[in-house]
């Protein structure tokens, strides 16, 4: 009985990440607009635009081959496992322990890899460039977010989120230096990989410092749907991750009853929030930047995420 | 069956004598050199009932122990591959004109006597003797260096010759120095200059005369070894006279010397307040082995090439011996009949290629795997195994100079393979570019057998891989003689 | 009874008897599927026994000493858990890459030169990892350079194989040599070469630093740790492809057999500052490696690269089991230990596979330049689905055996903060971000890799005429990309089947992973990390098929095939795709400041001429100026000093005798 | 033995020696074979000395033939050959006689220093002897050293030779084999040496080793 309850609540989680991705962009993209006092879209307009392409036929390129066409649905399903083993509203579920922190990476990472892929299979300049941008960009972003995992895996002892999680909602934490290093590291990272502003723009086409656009130029229809929900997932991910690793209050832990897992949820819809309209603020605020700036800014991230895991052998209390 | 024996001994002598006599006087050549081989073959089968047979208790003159019987065996042995070889090599240079026949009657009775000074050289049991036989032998090798009679043989030979002469004198007064020494113990008289009476008494003669001794033999005997910075007669005389001889040299005559100075070794090993012989050997078997490493670079004629990876093995073999003890000895032992063995296929490979190419110069032989497959893979069999890569024999005894060094004076060891790796270096280069690339030269296959080159090989290939034990055994009470 | 080594003894016996064979019949048409078949049957059965011998009674040791070799130790030979893991990797290469070669090998134009050395190769190899003894171990492993060095050599008429095989040679006798003087330090005075000897004499801690020291020149040459690994991207390239393979993905494997047998097994307990040596030896390796293998063009050179990237990774571990094991922390060392071994073992399938991809391609095309390649993913479909799966596992991206191994050794990483030596809590965080930055750029380098070779558009008319490759190829590389995904679903299999390796080396293993619910691994403990690559596998192919076939089945498939859209620009020519040196740019700027001292200057014409300007990249081998380059100065310099000697009249070389006669004298008179 | 057969012997060694430095400073290869000739003539008189002394008869042979062959048969030889190659107005030092006389002085007292290490209960006589005979060694290895010529070189190379009698005639009681071997060897070398200037003299113009020294095997 219990485990058909855990088993419910995992799937629970799985449709709920699924669900509020396009919600979170199209919330964020209100701020935004609202911000620069626009009316902008509405909050569901990303769902009609995902529904309008899922309908819409594909055309594919002369010279798209068998992976062109199996990769979005690789990128979706890749990132939708990843996002659904972060704990969002309770943790400890029946398979958060299928994957720890560093292997939801590696799935991102495995997206990323077909995603490039795809984007150099049609043989157009414009794949070539979002390509190997792409993987400079995550040649140093991911050994940043390695190294984050290193400082929050020496502060609670695993990788294992729903551990760390646990571990960090708990008094003994008290506020550290490294802990912080490793806070500002982890938003530089999700920034970069979700190709937000400063590092890439999502709402240009046709600029020759787009990255993550150019890469899947080519796409269009379902196949499009996919890799834009995915897409959405990924910036799901990293928000909940911060929330679950840095602000872990009202998390539901392992085998909490209905009550506790409402309370859970509830705390979660407002941390995703929160989180949105700074992203949102953020965005705003700064400007796009050259693409060859974008390695001292990971690079900035690198260091501060190393200086935060040697700081944590100098003094365990920092 | 002493008797027996010791007719085995006379034997060794005598059919090269009589052999030298008769090819002096016989005319046609085919001939000479079916008598050459057949004395050969006669003298090594001698040389192998001395195995068998027991030995005869040392006399004042002759003499037959585990030292010396090694040494005679791996004599006669690669006598008669390398009288195989010159027969069909003869022949060729007969028709290219380059010899003439009177020269070649000559070239008969000059390679017997040398096989019979430098058999006399091992078996005898007095130092003059020995001395008398080393000269005739060094002279016998002079005059057939010269024999081609070009300009270049010429030098050669003369370069040689004086250089010999001096090595013989030094090594007389050494000899000389040895009697003055043994002569206040021993009494006067020919005993005084017999080694197996020497070496018992050795303990007593007066230090300060065994060591100017030692020097004076060191030098004399060293220059024939070819130790730098005495082997400047040794690349030009290998390069120059006909290629049979240059491998009897290499296999053969340096060993001779060698035997004389290891001989000595005992005789001051045996005293405890003379000079250490040890340091000396092992510092000239250092320096040779890495000047002659750092020589085969530069080398543009294949012969001198492989003369110059001659003075390095002895260089290394000195060493062993200089270094001494059980392991050290032996795997010098080893390494000098490897050595012997594998020096002189190379050099029945090279005169192969030489004359099938109508050149020595290394800048224009290549790609012989592709052109002479038989020739080339020997070649490289052959240099693969004088650079001390297994599975083959050298291998094995720079394995034990090596680690044995290493253990116990590390600060040697370093050295020494310093020198390996850049002679390995040198001759790696010069077989990539004889053995492989677009083939070049002359295609004409070889009429010549290839059984000495090959059977040489097949030898050292199984020493590699193994040792009888009754070999063994011998190798290690020599070494054990040699301290 | 006879002992199971003398049976597994038979392999090497029955492949030397091959090469013979092969010298004799190499010219026949024949000869090209008998060797290869041979050799397969000899590795399956090779792999049989020890299959048995572990199922059995994995603990157990066997020896046996042959009248062989070096008289008075005689040839000795022995298999332990160690052997026997090294035995499977090795066998299992040798029959994939002989199921290969029955297909690859019938393209080879001169048979009789690889025919006779492909078995010796293997051969040695097999030899190397029984051997019990110094001399043995030597003779097989010098034996294994030489055949693979006539491999090399195959075609000689190219200058570049020539010089790439006169490298190598040179390189393998110097570590040759190196591990001849390790052995000498451990043998000692006495010469007893057996390991049985050396394995109860502890060797005091200056000698203990040397044979290390020497066992990282010898090894690390053979194995490619930078600055020694300069001949590796010219050698393995230069061999027939599948020969590549056996030299990329097992030989460098026995080379780490080598240093294992030596630093964990013969030299007893290590001092915790050479897990720091070996640590900071690996991580530089990998990033370097993973580098140099971004800026190739050259197919199978830049597999090579990537080769010295893996040598690196399991270095690291390696090193990092040093420093445990010193700690006395044996779980985290069987950790760290594990892990090594099994990216040994991953590495063995997924370098295997791509070179007989690009062996493949090559085939194909008869190109190995990738600027001369793509779009044969239509050409050769099954090529380039399994190359592929080896880009996906050697990127070390889930559900992959790559990831699995990796993560492992990240899990090993993360043991250190209860190391004692701030030295060594220091050092090995920053070595985990070198191999997190090296995974990261080995997937940049792996897109690129499958990128350009077959996706786009073809570059060249060469991939016109391209053909699928023929089936035993296919098979091979089939086989082991099956082994890829398996290794990394099921690690705990493999996990369970080294811990009598670790145990007996170690002293402790990992706890039981196949015990796991769900077969998950878990390293520690469940709290702490824990993967299941099975659960992953299954979530994605499920997630994937079911939003496929929900699209499918409720919105639209329909499907119009068109021009590209390009943002509209009209169908440029193939050329103005990327490339590999252009897609590489991003991250040599990056990087190639201080990796390489990459330099890009742009040739403007003259204003009004017409050619087009071009930009031109200069990329430095460092360790090749640092190091090479001025040995070989410093050698032809001394050449052509001492030159001159041979050049002096008779008088001087008198003089020289004079002098060294006098200066003898003058030794002696002042001797005391 | 007396002090007077000893002081003769010592003489006459001495006097070798004396010889040997006046070879040294001969740049006229006529003025060197003579001198060479007188070496040869002393060399006999203290071999007969030394036979006499020792009553050892067979020692008598072998100063006969130091007297027939080094100090008549060689130098006449030698003249013969230097006439048919028209070389004897060579000058032909290759190191300055000054140097050369240093270099010889610091070589005898070398020997000296070396054989008076030699324990004094060995025959003092023959320590003597011995010191001598080194000393005629090394400065015949020094004329060799420092001429350019063929012929000098040989005669250089002979007084080496001396010395080696000089010092197996010293010592007491040698067997006859060395003797012999000694005239046996220096015969050989003339032959050989013969042989060799004949063909040179076929090939070149001059016996100057130097022509010989143009080609050294490899030309670079």
């Amino acid at each position: 009985m219990a485990v058909i309850f855990e088993l419910a609540v995992q799937g629970a989680q799985m449709l709920l990440v699924l669900l509020l991705a396009p919600l979170l962009i199209g919330f964020v993209r209100k701020v935004k607009a609202r911000l620069v006092r626009r009316q902008g879209p509405s909050l569901i307009q990303p769902y009609r635009d995902l529904a309008r392409l899922m309908r819409k036929e594909v055309v594919l390129a002369d010279n798209a081959s068998w992976l062109f066409r199996v990769t979005p649905y690789l990128i979706f399903a890749a990132t939708w496992v990843a996002a659904a083993l972060v704990p969002t509203f309770a943790a400890g579920l029946q398979f958060s322990w299928t994957a720890d922190l560093i292997v939801i990476v590696a799935l991102l990472g495995s997206a990323r890899f077909f995603q490039a892929l795809a984007g150099m299979d049609v043989g157009t300049s414009f794949g070539g460039i979002g390509a190997s941008r792409e993987v400079m960009i995550a040649s140093l972003a991911e050994p940043a977010m390695l190294l984050i995992v290193f400082s929050l895996a020496l502060v609670a002892g695993a990788t294992q989120l729903s551990t760390v999680a646990a571990f960090m909602g708990s008094p003994e934490v008290g506020l550290r230096v490294s802990l912080g290093m490793s806070l500002i590291a982890l938003v530089m990272v999700a920034i970069a990989e979700n190709a937000r502003i400063p590092v890439d723009n999502p709402a240009t086409h046709l600029e020759l410092t787009m990255v993550h656009e150019a890469m899947i130029l080519e796409y269009s229809g379902r196949h499009l749907a996919m890799i834009e929900l995915a897409t959405f997932l990924k910036l799901l991910l990293y928000v909940s991750l911060i929330s679950c690793v840095f602000l872990p209050w009202g998390l539901a832990h392992a085998g909490a009853g209905p009550k506790a897992l409402a309370i859970g949820a509830a705390a979660y819809l407002v941390k995703l929030a929160v989180l949105a309209i700074l992203l949102a603020v953020f965005e705003t605020a700064v400007a796009k930047m050259r693409v060859f700036r974008v390695p001292d800014f990971l690079g900035a991230a690198l260091m501060l995420a190393l200086l935060g895991t040697l700081l944590l052998f100098v003094s365990r209390s920092l | 069956m002493t008797a027996f024996s010791f007719d085995a001994v006379a034997a060794i002598l005598f059919i090269p004598a009589a052999a030298a006599a008769i090819l002096a006087a016989l005319p046609n050549y085919r001939m000479t050199a079916v008598v050459n081989v057949i004395a050969s073959l006669l003298t090594l089968l001698a040389a192998l009932s001395l195995l068998v047979t027991e030995r005869p208790a040392p006399g004042q003159y002759l003499i037959v122990d585990d030292l010396n019987i090694v040494f005679i065996v791996l004599n006669t042995f690669v006598g008669f591959t390398t009288s195989v070889f010159s027969a069909s090599y003869i022949a060729h240079e007969l028709e290219t004109g380059r010899l003439t026949a009177p020269n070649l009657r000559f070239y008969h009775a000059m390679y017997q006597i040398m096989m019979f000074g430098m058999n006399l050289a091992f078996v005898s049991n007095n130092i003059g003797l020995m001395w008398v036989a080393v000269e005739l032998a060094t002279l016998t090798t002079v005059l057939m260096v010269g024999i081609y009679r070009t300009h270049e043989a010429l030098e050669a030979a003369w370069k040689y010759f004086i250089l010999g002469s001096v090595g013989i004198a030094l090594a007389l007064f050494g000899t000389i120095l040895v009697y003055m020494a043994a002569q206040p113990v021993v009494g006067e008289g020919t005993n005084a200059m017999v080694w197996s009476v020497l070496i018992e008494k050795a303990a007593h003669f007066d230090p300060a005369l065994l060591s100017v001794a030692f020097i004076f033999l060191l030098l004399g005997y060293g220059t024939k070894v070819g130790l730098a910075p005495l082997h400047a007669w040794l690349p030009d005389a290998h390069a120059e006279g006909p290629t049979p001889i240059s491998a009897v040299l290499s296999g053969l005559l340096l060993n001779v010397a060698l035997y004389a100075v290891l001989r000595f070794k005992l005789l001051l090993a045996a005293s405890p307040e003379a000079i250490g012989p040890g340091p000396l050997m092992a510092t000239m078997g250092l320096t040779s082995l890495i000047f002659a490493a750092f020589m085969l670079y530069r080398r543009r004629d294949i012969k001198r090439l492989f003369a110059y990876s001659s003075i390095e093995h002895m260089g290394i073999i000195v060493f062993a011996f200089g270094m001494g003890g059980p392991l050290a000895n032996f795997a010098g032992l080893l390494h000098m009949v490897m050595h012997s063995l594998t020096k002189s296929a190379i050099f029945f490979a090279v005169g192969h290629i030489a004359q099938v190419k109508g050149t020595q110069k290394i800048s224009e032989i290549k790609g012989l795997t592709e052109s002479h497959p038989g020739l080339g893979w020997a070649l490289v069999i052959g240099v693969v195994a004088i650079a001390g890569l297994p599975p083959l024999g050298i291998f094995m005894s720079e394995f034990l100079v090596v680690s044995s060094t290493f253990a116990r004076h590390p600060l040697l060891a370093i050295p020494l393979v310093f020198g390996l790796l850049i002679a390995f270096g040198a001759l790696l280069l010069r077989l990539t570019s004889l053995a492989f690339g677009e083939p070049r030269g002359g295609t004409a296959p070889v009429e010549a057998s290839y059984a000495p080159m090959y059977s040489h090989l097949a030898l050292v290939f199984a020493a590699g891989i193994y040792l009888p034990a009754p070999l063994v055994a011998w190798f290690q009470h020599v070494a054990g003689i040699l301290g | 009874m006879i002992s199971i080594v003398a049976f597994l003894l038979c392999g090497p016996a029955a492949l030397l008897g091959t090469a013979i064979l092969a010298a004799a019949v190499s010219r026949r048409a024949s000869a090209t599927s008998l060797v290869y078949g041979a050799a397969l049957a000899i590795s399956v059965a090779v792999l049989a026994i020890v299959a048995g011998h572990l199922a059995g009674n994995p603990g157990e040791v066997s020896a046996i000493t042959l009248p062989l070799g070096l008289p008075w130790t005689g040839a000795r030979f022995r298999l332990d858990g160690l052997s026997a893991f090294f035995l499977v990797v090795v066998n299992l290469g040798g029959a994939v890459t002989s199921l290969y070669g029955l297909g690859y090998g019938r393209h080879e134009s001169q048979p009789h030169r690889v025919l006779p050395f492909y078995p010796a190769f293997l051969a040695g190899m097999n030899l190397v990892v029984l051997a019990n003894d110094a001399f043995s171990f030597l003779l097989s492993w010098e034996f294994m350079s030489l055949a693979s060095w006539a491999l090399v050599m195959a075609h000689h008429r190219d200058e570049a194989n020539r010089r790439a095989g006169y490298i190598y040679l040179v390189m393998a006798s110097f570590g040759t040599l190196a591990l001849l003087l390790a052995f000498g330090l451990l043998a000692g005075p006495a010469g007893t070469y057996a390991f049985d000897a050396m394995r109860t004499a502890h060797p005091g801690l200056l000698t203990a630093g040397a044979v290390l020291a020497l066992m990282l020149l010898g090894a690390g040459s053979k194995a490619g740790l930078v600055p020694l690994h300069a001949w590796l991207p010219l050698a393995h390239p230069a061999a027939p492809s599948h020969v590549s393979a056996l030299m990329s993905g097992i030989m460098t494997k026995v080379a780490v057999y080598g240093f294992i047998r030596v630093v964990f097994d013969l030299l007893g307990a290590p001092a915790w500052w050479s897990g720091v040596v070996v640590l900071l030896i690996g991580g530089v390796t990998a990033v370097l490696g993973i580098l140099h293998a971004l800026m190739e063009k050259d197919l199978k050179r830049l597999l090579a690269y990537s080769t010295i990237e893996n040598i690196g990774v399991i270095f690291a571990s390696l090193g990092l089991a040093l420093a445990f094991k010193a700690n006395a922390m044996p779980s985290a060392a069987a950790l760290a230990f594990t892990a090594a071994l099994f990216h040994v073992l991953n590495h063995s399938f997924f370098k295997s596979l791509l070179f007989f991809g690009a062996g493949a391609v090559l085939t194909a095309t008869g190109e190995r330049d990738m600027e001369k390649l793509g779009g044969l993913i239509h050409r050769m479909p099954v090529t380039s689905f399994v190359f592929l799966v080896g880009c996906v596992s050697i990127a070390a991206l889930p559900p992959f055996n790559g990831f699995a191994s990796e993560w492992l050794v990240f899990q090993a990483i993360l043991q250190s903060p209860e190391l004692p030596q701030w030295g060594l809590k220091v050092i090995v965080p920053a070595v985990g971000g070198m191999l997190a930055l090296a995974a990261a750029l080995a997937a940049a380098c792996f897109v690129k890799a499958f990128g350009i070779t077959f996706l786009g558009r073809a570059r060249s008319a060469v991939v016109g005429q391209a053909r699928e490759v023929d089936r035993p190829s296919l098979a091979a590389m089939a086989v082991l990309a099956v082994f890829c995904l398996l290794a990394g679903i099921l690690p705990g299999f493999v996990i369970d089947g080294l811990s009598p390796v670790t145990l007996s080396l170690i002293g402790e293993s990992m706890p039981v992973q196949t015990a796991q619910p769900w077969l998950s691994i878990v390293p520690i403990a469940e709290s702490r990390s824990s993967y299941n690559g099975l659960l992953v596998f299954v979530f994605i192919t499920i997630s994937a098929s079911l939003a496929a076939f929900v699209i499918h089945r409720f919105a639209s498939h329909a499907l119009r095939r068109g021009p590209a859209w390009g943002c509209g620009f009209a169908d440029a020519v193939p050329a103005a795709q990327y490339t590999a040196v252009s897609f590489a740019q991003p991250i040599r700027r990056v990087f190639g400041g201080f990796a390489f001292r990459a330099r890009e200057t742009v040739e403007m014409p003259a204003p009004g001429a017409l050619e087009p300007a071009r930009l031109k990249v200069d990329i430095h081998d460092v360790a090749w100026e640092t190091f090479y380059q001025p040995i070989s100065g410093a050698i032809d310099f001394a050449t052509e000093r001492l030159n001159h000697l041979q050049f002096l009249t008779i008088r001087r070389y008198l003089t020289l005798v004079f002098l060294y006669l006098v200066i003898l004298l003058l030794v002696l008179a002042l001797w005391p | 033995m007396n002090g007077l057969t000893f002081d003769i012997a010592h003489l006459l060694a001495g006097s070798l020696v004396l010889v040997s430095f006046m070879m040294l400073y001969q740049d006229r290869l006529f003025a060197l074979i003579n001198v060479f000739a007188l070496h040869a003539v002393v060399l006999a008189l203290s071999v007969a000395w030394q036979a006499y002394i020792q009553d050892a008869h067979h020692l008598y042979i072998t100063a006969a033939i130091a007297l027939v062959f080094k100090a008549i048969v060689i130098p006449v030889g030698l003249h013969r050959i230097i006439q048919r190659l028209g070389i004897h107005r060579d000058i032909e030092t290759a190191v300055g006689i000054g140097p050369t006389m240093l270099a010889g002085i610091g070589l005898v007292t070398l020997s000296m220093v070396l054989m008076l290490r030699v324990t004094p209960e060995a025959d003092p006589l023959a320590r003597e002897d011995l010191a001598f005979a080194l000393s005629i060694i090394l400065l015949g290895l020094l004329v060799m050293v420092t001429r350019r010529n063929a012929v000098s070189q040989v005669v250089g190379f002979m007084s080496l030779e001396n010395g080696l009698v000089l010092a197996a005639t010293g010592a007491k009681g040698m067997p006859l084999v060395v003797e012999i071997s000694v005239a046996f060897s220096i015969l050989i070398a003339f032959i050989v040496i013969g042989v060799f200037l004949f063909r040179i003299r076929e090939r070149f113009d001059s016996v100057d080793v130097g022509a010989l020294d143009d080609y050294r095997g490899e030309r670079r």
